[in-house]
């Protein structure tokens, strides 16, 4: 995975080494893109573990006794479910680091990791009622899992939008920091709050959405792990570098942008005290 | 911090008091909720009666939503902002002293919510202990989290949109504890409510601490 | 003696745009030194930053003893400043406010009467809400604010907009008086007539910089190179011209 | 196969779902990279 240690640019450079680089260095036009060999590697590994999830998914896992085939649907729900929550917590371990270090990048893997989370969110919500009508019987049952799932993406949803907003850079970085932060105790508490409310009521499907998993199926889920956890890092690694750009290509270059300023100081005053 | 809390806490009860907006506009809205709700469940007795601390609960968060919006509103202009910073106040003093004065608001409005749902939906009212254990644990919980919020999102051109996006889904939680506890207690068995108030107490804590561990952050970095 | 604002090259950023592009001043305790300049010029800031409360990203920033690169706070409790953004709550009343700040900072209650009384505020606006104010008695209350603060420094963004005659006079007396008293006093201002007899010195600002009116350039290293710089090379610009 | 409409959708989707947001990343990427000199490229 790449460092955001590494990128320790401030938005405020501090000048000296820097001002050799001037924006007409900047290239504009010069080919590229988010690739690098590291990410090629792991994009080809991550496609052949999805033609592997695809062959014992679907092909060489059996159906289970009770559901029958629609159980072919755990092996990407189950792994989604899980990376999703994995990359709340990089949001928040990463918005931690920023509130420490107040370097970008930890800013931008914050927001990338978000930013993918909702995907896999969206996926397990997916995969998750669509499962449910075969063995529910409904798309929706206010299954613990499910209410959680999608509370916890309102969550997303409603940090992604605060990053969004087009306001002051370090403002927003702050605030998104601050709830960031405040995604895994949130996500704790939604969780175990809904499991508990549930528990109370209906014992009986939680136990229906937990298959005796052994065997093929068992070789199965976890290839389903592996291959959305491949994708997983790809999607990551790329958003990553997808935000770092974003950032390299609004940061302010400071010293243009100090001549800029002085420069007025040519035009204004001997213009500007005439009202004396 | 408690002196800066005390001061911060009279300021914004003062602000609330004058300007009478959570008299005259939030406490209305809030019992025009509870009218509402009887219109789309038809008002069969038994139907309000059984979902009256669902309905109650529901009801506080619209009024809870208003009250934080003004509450944030008071420190939003730069002026404020600037004063605030220059004042030498303790940021963790101003949030508590904020939430402090949302937590009496809020209990203002629950009490009249609880007379509306008494007198409108019949309710028969037992197990006080319960009820005003948990009311209080769910009131502070609301506070301090959306004081805590208000902050995050004060200021911005789409404060009044943004807030319940941000704050609903973080207060859940708090609506599931103070429902199931009300049940209890009006159902006459409180000993399935009170975990449900050690729920309620926890995220009273949590975000009370949060709170006032982020906003001086939040205070510097806008 | 340590001069109570010191800044070399000073550079401070509003978002992305350099309000301040390499300021240079020297404010020694007891004075009054006007800031003059266009709209835009980056008065404001320099107030505001001299505040602590935009923080200085490049160059040297002391205010009163304390660094602002280091910790911008702990300066804030010794200034006052009167800014164009009053600050006040609109639905509480004069007495509420400055009391309300004047304790904020642990100002003396006799301390806030006083202040009260000075802006002439004692009488029956008193217990008048700020929000049905005129803008010169808002800023009166403001004022209120900053004396029962009893700032070392006074910071004051257009004083004399929007005040009637006799409150003019009444603000240069009250600055006098705090000078007087030790304070010293950094002011912007479009009334130049006034605001010139009262002040010891000028220091002009254009495009964020303070403009050397014998012709400077920063000379100690930590100056950017600043390719544009209109100016040629002359000593560093500490006191650029004395009213 | 039982239910396999259901899968079919559930498997198709989450593709289609994964699929269409790396192209969206991977074409932001190859935009921004035009506007951000190499040397900031890192990873290049």
């Amino acid at each position: 995975m790449t460092s955001p240690t590494s990128t320790t640019v401030s938005g405020t450079p501090s000048g000296d080494g820097r001002a050799a680089h001037t924006p007409a260095a900047a290239a504009p036009g010069t080919p590229g893109h988010t690739g690098s060999r590291a990410s090629r590697v792991l994009g080809i590994l991550a496609l052949g573990s999805i033609v592997l999830l695809v062959l014992y998914g679907l092909v060489w896992s059996p159906a289970d006794a009770e559901m029958a085939d629609s159980v072919r649907l755990m092996y990407i729900h189950v792994p989604a479910a899980s990376f999703m929550y994995t990359g709340c917590f990089i949001t928040a371990v990463a918005s931690a680091m920023w509130l420490r270090r107040r370097t970008p990048g930890w800013d931008a893997l914050a927001g990338a990791s978000a930013e993918v989370a909702l995907v896999f969110a969206a996926i397990t919500l997916g995969t998750g009622s669509l499962w449910g009508r075969p063995t529910w019987g409904t798309y929706w049952t206010w299954d613990a899992r499910l209410t959680s799932t999608a509370l916890l993406t309102t969550l997303l949803v409603g940090y992604l939008a605060l990053r969004r907003l087009d306001v002051d850079p370090t403002a927003r970085s702050t605030r998104a920091a601050v709830l960031g932060l405040l995604l895994v105790p949130n996500v704790i508490i939604v969780n175990r709050s809904v499991e508990w409310w549930r528990s109370l009521h209906q014992r009986s499907t939680l136990v229906k959405l937990d298959p005796t998993i052994e065997g093929q199926m068992l070789v199965a889920l976890m290839v389903g792990f592996l291959a959305i956890g491949l994708v997983f890092t790809w999607l990551l690694v790329h958003r990553f570098r997808v935000a770092w750009l974003e950032y390299q290509s609004e940061r302010l270059d400071l010293d243009l942008a100090l001549a800029e300023r002085r420069a007025e100081a040519g035009r204004t005053t001997g213009a500007g005290e005439a009202p004396a | 911090m408690w002196r800066d809390a005390a001061l911060v806490a009279g300021r914004d009860l003062r602000v609330e008091l004058r300007s009478r907006v959570t008299t005259n506009q939030v406490a209305p809205f809030s019992l025009l909720v509870l009218i509402l709700f009887a219109f789309a469940l038809d008002p069969d007795r038994q139907l309000l009666e059984r979902l009256a601390s669902g309905l109650y609960w529901t009801a506080v968060l619209f009024a809870a939503l208003l009250a934080i919006s003004r509450s944030a509103a008071i420190d939003e202009t730069d002026g404020v902002r600037d004063a605030l910073r220059l004042s030498g106040l303790d940021p963790a003093g101003v949030f508590v002293g904020k939430a402090a004065a949302v937590a009496v608001v809020l209990l203002a409005l629950e009490l009249l919510l609880g007379v509306g749902v008494v007198v409108l939906y019949g309710v028969e009212l037992a197990g006080a202990g319960l009820v005003v254990v948990a009311g209080l644990a769910a009131t502070v919980a609301v506070a301090a989290t959306g004081t805590l919020y208000g902050a995050l999102v004060s200021g911005l051109r789409v404060r009044e949109t943004l807030l319940p996006l941000l704050l609903l889904p973080v207060l859940a939680p708090v609506l599931i504890g103070a429902t199931r506890a009300f049940e209890a207690a009006l159902a006459g068995v409180p000993a399935d409510g009170w975990p449900w108030c050690g729920l309620l107490a926890g995220l009273a804590v949590l975000y009370a601490v949060a709170g006032a561990l982020a906003y001086g952050t939040l205070l510097e970095g806008s | 003696m340590e001069p109570v604002v010191h800044l070399r090259a000073a550079v401070a950023l509003l978002g992305r745009f350099p309000a301040l592009a390499g300021i240079d001043l020297d404010v020694a305790r007891g004075e009054i030194v006007l800031l003059r300049g266009p709209n835009g010029a980056g008065k404001t800031t320099l107030l505001r930053a001299c505040a602590g409360l935009v923080p200085v990203v490049r160059g040297e920033a002391v205010v009163l003893g304390h660094d602002l690169r280091v910790d911008p706070r702990p300066v804030r409790r010794n200034v006052g400043l009167l800014g164009h953004a009053t600050g006040l709550f609109d639905d509480l009343t004069v007495a509420d406010n400055v009391r309300f700040w004047g304790r904020a900072c642990h100002a003396d209650p006799a301390d806030i009467a006083a202040a009260l009384a000075l802006v002439g505020l004692d009488g029956r606006l008193r217990d008048v809400a700020v929000g049905r104010l005129s803008a010169g008695q808002r800023r009166r209350t403001s004022l209120a604010c900053l004396l029962a603060r009893r700032p070392a420094l006074w910071l004051l963004d257009e004083p004399h907009a929007g005040l009637d005659q006799d409150t003019r006079d009444q603000l240069d007396a009250l600055i006098g008086r705090a000078v007087r008293q030790g304070a010293t006093v950094l002011l912007a201002s479009h009334e130049l007539d006034r605001a010139e007899s009262l002040a010891h010195r000028v220091v002009e600002l254009a495009g964020g910089t303070t403009a050397p009116t014998r012709g400077a350039a920063p000379a100690d290293g930590s100056a950017p190179p600043a390719p544009t710089h209109r100016a040629p090379a002359a000593p560093p610009p500490e006191v650029s011209h004395v009213a | 196969m039982t239910h396999a409409g259901y899968i079919a959708a559930g498997w198709g989707g989450a593709a289609a779902l994964i699929g269409a947001y790396a192209a969206w990343v991977l074409r932001r990427g190859r935009a921004l990279s035009r506007q951000v000199p190499p040397e900031e490229r890192r990873w290049s």
